[in-house]
């Protein structure tokens, strides 16, 4: 088959990386150099933030990707193939859960964002949710009335924006006179000290990318529903 | 703004590129100039890393002003100088050739072309320039999936061979990230430079898990460059892709790719392991040989002009990863020197089959048609780019196989040698057929023809200038890089010297 | 030899200024008549400035100059010597000669493409020269392959189908030899002496490798330079004579076969050094490989009946000679060869050049159609008949004096069964080629030979033509009874190990 | 018993194996192309299983801090253990010693879980539906474009001369 | 954590990845696939990888079925194996 079946005894996966200084220093420093206690949220965020901006421009790439691969712009709906579970009918009960549901997703997603700091959670977890919240609301009704919310361009606009405000506060720094994504210095223009410019930026990150995944993440949902056409969905 | 140079050579084309996707639906007119100008500010960032590095050693760049191992960190010594440079400014030309290629085969996805193109640029070149493994892995998949993208977007065929792709670059990429894993579970640290640090400081080159770690990372970068047995998703990929695509995909993704093998084999696992300790060169460079063999044959197979050229970037592919294993300075200076050069000899033929299937519709070979007479400037720019493949002098192709040759000699793999030799004549062969074709029309006439006046019907119908631009562009830098191999050659050089192999040749 | 040497430019300027003279003559290509005198600007310019360097070599100096360190150790450079001033004297000057011949060749047949034609000419010329200046090996095969593809649209020059399979065995042939065999060869005497890969009169290689790569690398660079025609790779040259006839001359009895000669010459002088080369006692192996190609080209040129192709099995056994003279290794055979060098490209042009002029004026190209012809285009035989003289080695031209040099260095050499050889092909030399003029004199057929001779009935082709072709013929003769200049270039080169 | 605790021990190294393996086996033997995409879906969180795997400790908690979770009879050697990484200090004077954010907090490193494979794993998941995504929308080009979604069938197709 | 439901969810996931692969109906498939996400999704929860957990049940169990669901309703449910 390929290389892997051929794994020679595998030996000793049980001595674990965790006692590195790495690891150690993300555990323990973590809290006295940002202020933030999530640590994942900081080492996202912060020490690996730019890994974590190549993971939104990932999330951006895939989605204006999609739009490449099967966009189809004009009418030529000739060819589009016909979804083969496709009904029209509209089911009340359906219709009122998800009307009583999306605004409390869109609650929470707003909380898991905000609160990514001490919680699970995140811009990227919050984005998926909030997403999904417009994903559920074109399955409910169809692709037209979660278009009505958020149009084709605005998604476009909105992922942009958040891959903006990311590599934003990047630049910031960066025109302060640090480098890239060395947020301490943005204290200089925030209200806070430098540690709390950290944790205050990590979240401005956040929001940047929670714009960007619940854009993408419509925007795939919605280019594969229509196969390209955005006209009808499932 | 120079202390920032290594972060703008990438962050330029990035930020534009999302300006464009802004921008680009609703004034589709700036996609084109932004593009190029980002591209012309990349060049220009690198070009002055490369500069400092040349005058002041290695940089270091802390990303989010983070210590190393615990935040990011670009590090760029001469050897991924040199190969920004190259991808920026093969990156450029391809961009201003895509100027009407867009236009002619994607109408309706313009700002979504440069997006990705840019993004395309964008990652292969933080690829190259960082100094952390996953990160890499994350740049990795940036590239891929803009490459996924810009391939699936041509026409009929494409689509299967994106998909072909999107299977197999996953399969590559998945491998690396695995053998990183293995690499993290060993060592606790990300950095490349720091993960060969702890491995000498806890001497843990015998375990089998690091073993297992270089033979799936390595398996993984073969597979996403194409390395013979593994190369089966490239030929249709690059044949069928919209010329503008393949015109960047196929001279930088292969050529990152194997930067990245050379920087992970000598930075992270060091030549220490990877030659004495394992001391599997034997077999690899037979593998390359089998590759160079493999992939020249079956371009001669060919009359698709992509998919020739496409075959023969596996046999360039083989050129260079034997020439990394013949254990040789001089080999891995042919290398790293091909790396560059034949970024721009492959971008040059692309370019050219871009041209001539923009210009004629046709994919064929037969499309060249007493092409000298309609197209002088256009073969004049292919011939340049056939000399570099073919190898005479004083075209940057020569140079290179005069190092590697070098290398096979000094080294005594004299069946790399040989394969290197036969591949030449066969790259001789194609574009000779090719040359031959554009010379005297598909069906020569018989006897002693054409007498008492240029007698070929139509006067020179040239393609525009901006797609004449980049080709000819790229063939002088072929002379440049051939006649200047020497400074390049020493740059690479400060790097190669690094490690010890037995030979010095400088 | 004297150590002395000067830095000039001059070489490098007698190199590129047909490569400069190809953009006056791709820009006048509207006005043939200030085209062609660009080509003959360059001509004399070029010929004058090898003629200037010419008291400094004979004074026993050398000049050189270098352009650019291009790979480490390795620059493009040239230096003048005794055999690279003998080789470029002949090049140049008979360049000259050849322009006033294609011009009436190419209009005479209304050819197409002629811009195109003279551009690559020139382009061939400065090879030629870039060739026999080169100071090292690297810089010689820079030159040897840009030779090899500038010629391709010359030999192709028709664009038909016969121009097409002609070209390809030409390129099949040439480069892969030389990318097949002197590319590494070269590669791997760089690797194994790491060193500048400068000619010395004495050779570098002398110490560095054994036998058996002596033998391996010697036999990579005879058959390298395919240029040379040396048997088996030699039936590309029969396959260019599908070229336009000046081509043929110059490129294939001059420069192209010649440069292919110089350079094993150079290789054996400068790489390996006569006194290496004795010590394995390796001249042996070429010298009886050259050998058999003499006979047996000889014999086959003997079967053809077309003029141009027997002239071109010819050229392969003369080829030969020089070849030989060089293995053999002994100072006047060395001496030969390179007088040879100069003695064949006289004879060999004239014999063209007459092949040319008679395909002009009549439109004949096979030998047995020219019965009595010799009546009606009594200059071109007379000089056809002379310049067979010259190859053949017959009084009064001068291919005696450096075939006499040959059969002396032989017996220098002790090598005497290698007389046999000279004997037998010097008969087939005369077997091919005396018929011709003779039968043109002096035909079968009574009735063309009843035919009164008269200059009103000549048909002689026109004065461009006619006036190349005598000017050569006259220069075999002077060559025979002054060939004082090219033995003393000669001495210069072999007299630093005597 | 032995062998059993030795397996014990590894077995989520054992399992994400055989999950990987089939994975690759759908990859590149399945025939449908959204069944290969399922594979490559669960290629890659085999992939992940094994990162979190690594960051796993016996008796850690998740990697969040309260902040009652303070051990101040450690502060001495903790601090000084790992002062000499803190962030470079060169050009910002503000991120010394005194500067820090709650200084007296301290923090043991073997309570929490390591936190670096799970930040690598968030991208890596990111990545995988990313990929799984653009492999979707290929798909259903591909289906435009034949019709089907059988390789095996399209290569008849190809094959056929279409 | 308790190492037997470790194993039990173990086991669990490569059932369900199995059946995933093998069920010739592509909508039962995707499905099946959420649920194998979802288990994957509790196990890292138990080894205390919370972000990762919460993100891979939004990502696998959610999304990514949905899109697999979107793909298969807009082609063709059939599999032949």
């Amino acid at each position: 088959m390929s290389a892997v079946s051929d794994f020679p005894d595998w030996g000793d996966p049980n001595s674990p990386a965790n006692s590195y200084r790495l690891s150690q220093h993300y555990v323990t420093e973590t809290i006295h150099e940002t202020s933030v206690p999530n640590m994942v949220t900081a080492v996202l965020a912060d020490y690996r933030g730019y890994d974590t901006m190549f993971e939104t421009v990932v999330i951006f790439t895939a989605g204006i990707a999609i739009i490449g691969i099967l966009r189809r712009f004009g009418n030529d709906d000739k060819d589009a193939a016909k979804p083969t579970l496709y009904t029209k009918k509209p089911d009340l009960i359906i219709d009122t859960t998800c009307r009583l549901m999306i605004p409390i997703i869109q609650l929470f997603a707003l909380y898991v964002i905000a609160h990514g700091h001490h919680s699970p959670g995140g811009g990227f977890q919050g984005g998926v949710i909030f997403g999904a919240s417009f994903i559920l609301l074109a399955v409910s009704r169809d692709l037209q009335a979660a278009q009505k919310w958020v149009p084709e361009k605005r998604i476009l606009n909105l992922a942009g924006i958040g891959v903006l405000i990311y590599a934003g506060f990047g630049l910031g720094s960066l025109l302060l006179g640090q480098n890239f994504l060395d947020y301490a210095i943005l204290h200089k223009i925030m209200p806070a000290t430098p540690i709390e410019a950290r944790s205050h930026s990590m979240l401005g990150v956040e929001i940047g990318v929670a714009f960007t995944v619940t854009a993408i993440m419509f925007s795939i949902y919605s280019n594969l529903a229509s196969n390209g056409s955005m006209k009808e969905g499932l | 703004m120079i202390e920032q140079a290594p972060a703008l050579i990438l962050l330029v084309p990035f930020f534009v590129s999302i300006f464009v996707a802004l921008l680009g639906n609703r004034f589709q007119g700036i996609c084109f100039p932004l593009s190029v100008l980002s591209l012309i500010g990349s060049v220009a960032a690198s070009v002055t890393t490369l500069g400092r590095v040349i005058n002041e050693g290695t940089i270091r760049y802390r990303l989010g002003g983070w210590e190393p191992p615990m935040g990011i960190e670009f590090r760029i010594d001469a050897l991924n100088a040199l190969v920004a440079v190259a991808v920026s400014g093969v990156g450029l030309l391809a961009a201003i050739y895509s100027k009407r290629a867009v236009l002619a085969e994607t109408p309706d996805k313009v700002s979504q072309y440069y997006t990705l193109f840019l993004l395309l640029i964008t990652g292969l070149l933080g690829m190259v320039i960082t100094g952390d493994a996953f990160n890499l892995y994350v740049l990795l998949e940036v590239s891929a999936l803009t490459s996924y993208a810009l391939i699936a977007m041509g026409p009929k065929r494409a689509t299967l061979a994106a998909y072909k792709y999107v299977i197999i670059g996953t399969i590559g990429a998945s491998f690396y990230l695995l053998g990183v894993g293995y690499l993290y579970i060993k060592t606790g640290s990300l950095n490349m430079f720091d993960i060969h640090e702890q491995l000498i400081a806890r001497d843990i080159f015998d375990s089998p898990a690091i073993l297992v770690a270089f033979i799936v990372i390595t398996v993984g970068v073969w597979i996403k460059m194409a390395f013979f047995p593994l190369h089966a998703w490239l030929p249709n990929s690059y044949a069928y892709a919209p010329t503008t695509s393949s015109a960047i995909l196929g001279p930088l993704m292969t050529k990152v790719m194997i930067y990245v093998m050379i920087r992970l084999t000598f930075t992270v696992f060091g030549s220490d392991f990877a030659f004495i300790q394992l001391d599997w060169s034997d077999i690899i460079v037979w593998m390359s040989v089998v590759a160079i063999l493999a992939g020249s044959i079956s371009a001669l197979a060919q009359t698709d002009l992509r998919k020739m050229l496409s075959f023969l970037i596996i046999a360039e592919v083989g050129y260079m990863v034997g020439g990394v294993w013949l254990a040789d300075d001089m080999g891995l200076v042919g290398s790293i020197y091909h790396i560059i050069a034949d970024a721009f000899m492959t971008l040059c033929v692309f370019l050219f089959a871009g041209i001539i299937f923009v210009k004629t519709g046709k994919r064929d070979i037969t499309a060249l048609d007493g092409l000298f007479t309609k197209m002088p400037l256009t073969m004049v720019g292919l011939l340049v780019g056939a000399f570099s493949l073919i190898g005479i002098p004083p075209t940057a192709g020569f140079f290179s196989k005069w190092y590697l040759i070098q290398g096979g000699v000094a080294s005594g793999h004299w069946e790399y040698v040989i394969a290197l030799l036969i591949s030449s004549l066969i790259n001789a062969v194609l574009f000779f057929r090719i040359i031959e074709i554009a010379y005297f029309g598909v069906k020569p006439a018989e006897g002693h023809g054409h007498h008492d006046s240029d007698t070929h019907e139509s006067g020179p119908n040239e393609a525009s200038f901006s797609m004449l631009f980049p080709l000819l562009a790229t063939a002088a830098a072929l002379l440049v890089i051939g006649l200047y191999n020497q400074d390049i050659v020493a740059i690479i050089s400060s790097f190669v010297s690094q490690f010890n192999f037995g030979v010095i040749g400088i | 030899m004297s150590s002395e040497s000067i830095t000039s430019f001059t070489p490098v300027f007698a190199s590129i200024v047909s490569l400069l003279a190809v953009l006056p003559i791709a820009l006048l290509g509207k006005k043939p008549n200030l085209r062609e005198g660009a080509t003959f600007v360059a001509a004399f310019i070029k010929f004058g400035l090898v003629l200037s360097m010419l008291p400094a070599i004979l004074a026993g100096k050398t000049i050189e100059y270098t352009i650019w360190e291009i790979v480490p150790n390795l620059e493009i450079a040239f230096r003048v010597d005794g055999l690279g001033m003998l080789f470029g004297l002949v090049a140049s000057s008979l360049w000259i000669v050849t322009s006033l011949y294609s011009i009436g060749y190419m209009r005479g047949l209304k050819e197409h493409s002629q811009t195109r034609f003279f551009s690559f000419f020139a382009v061939s010329l400065s090879a030629t020269i870039g060739v026999a200046f080169a100071a090292n090996l690297f810089t010689l095969y820079l030159f040897y392959e840009m030779l090899s593809l500038a010629t391709y649209p010359l030999v192709t020059h028709h664009q038909d189908k016969e121009a097409r399979i002609g070209g390809r065995t030409y390129l099949t042939y040439l480069l892969s030899t030389s990318i097949g065999f002197v590319l590494p060869a070269m590669i791997f005497v760089y690797v194994k002496t790491g060193s500048s890969m400068d000619f010395s009169s004495d050779g570098f290689l002398n110490g560095h490798i054994g036998a058996t790569e002596a033998l391996i690398l010697l036999l990579l660079f005879t058959f390298g330079f395919a240029k040379s025609g040396l048997m088996p790779f030699h039936s590309w040259l029969p396959g260019a004579m599908v070229a336009p006839t000046p081509v043929s001359a110059l490129l294939h009895a001059v420069a192209v076969v010649k440069v292919g000669v110089f350079c094993i010459l150079r290789v054996y002088t400068g790489v390996f050094g006569t006194d290496f080369l004795q010590s394995l006692d390796l001249g042996v192996v070429v010298a009886w490989i050259a050998a058999f190609t003499i006979v047996v080209s000889s014999l086959i040129a003997l079967s053809q009946d077309n003029l141009k192709r027997r002239l071109a099995f010819s050229t392969v056994g003369q080829l030969s000679y020089i070849i030989l003279g060089a293995a053999l290794l002994s100072d006047r055979a060395v001496t030969g060869s390179m007088t040879h060098i100069a003695m064949h490209a006289v004879g060999k042009i004239t014999l063209f050049m007459c092949a040319g002029a008679v395909f002009v004026a009549t439109g004949k190209k096979y030998i047995s159609q020219m019965d009595g012809l010799g009546k009606k285009m009594p200059i071109t035989f007379a000089a056809f008949s002379i310049g067979a003289l010259s190859v053949i080695g017959l009084p009064p031209a001068g291919g005696l004096i450096s075939k006499f040099y040959l059969v002396t260095g032989a017996m220098d050499a002790g090598q005497s069964a290698l007389l046999v050889i000279f004997l037998i092909s010097t008969i087939l030399n005369a077997a091919y080629l005396l018929p011709i003029g003779y039968r043109a004199f002096f035909p079968k057929d009574p009735k063309l030979a009843a035919e009164p001779f008269s200059w009103k009935n000549t048909q002689e082709a026109s004065w461009q033509c006619i006036t190349p072709l005598s000017v050569t013929a006259v220069l075999a003769v002077i060559l025979f009874i002054k060939p004082q200049l090219l033995l003393q270039l000669a001495g210069l080169m072999v007299g630093g190990n005597g | 018993m032995e062998i059993f605790e030795a397996i014990s021990a590894k077995f989520n190294f054992w399992i994400y194996i055989i999950i990987m393996m089939i994975g690759l086996y759908a990859m590149i033997a399945k025939n449908n192309l959204i069944k290969k995409l399922i594979g490559m879906s669960i290629f890659q969180t085999a992939i992940i299983l094994f990162y979190v795997s690594i960051g796993v400790k016996d008796g850690a908690s998740i990697p969040i801090l309260y902040h009652d979770q303070v051990h101040p009879e450690h502060h001495d050697e903790s601090h000084g253990d790992h002062s000499a990484h803190s962030p470079s200090t060169d050009g910002h004077d503000s991120h010394a010693a005194e500067d820090r954010y709650l200084p007296e907090l301290v923090v043991d490193g073997n309570d929490f879980a390591n936190p670096l494979p799970h930040v690598l794993m968030l991208t890596a998941i990111v990545v995988g539906v990313s990929t799984l995504g653009v492999g979707l929308a290929v798909t259903q080009k591909v289906y435009r474009e034949y019709g089907s979604i059988e390789e095996s069938e399209i290569l008849e197709m190809i094959k056929s001369g279409k | 954590m308790i190492w037997q439901f470790d194993l039990i969810i173990l086991v669990f996931l490569v059932i369900t990845a199995l059946i995933s692969l093998s069920v010739k109906d592509l909508l039962s498939a995707a499905m099946i696939f959420g649920v194998y996400s979802f288990l994957m999704c509790l196990l890292w929860a138990g080894m205390a990888a919370v972000d990762v957990a919460f993100t891979e049940a939004a990502v696998g169990a959610g999304v990514s079925a949905v899109f697999l669901i979107a793909t298969v309703l807009r082609t063709s449910r059939r599999s032949s194996d």
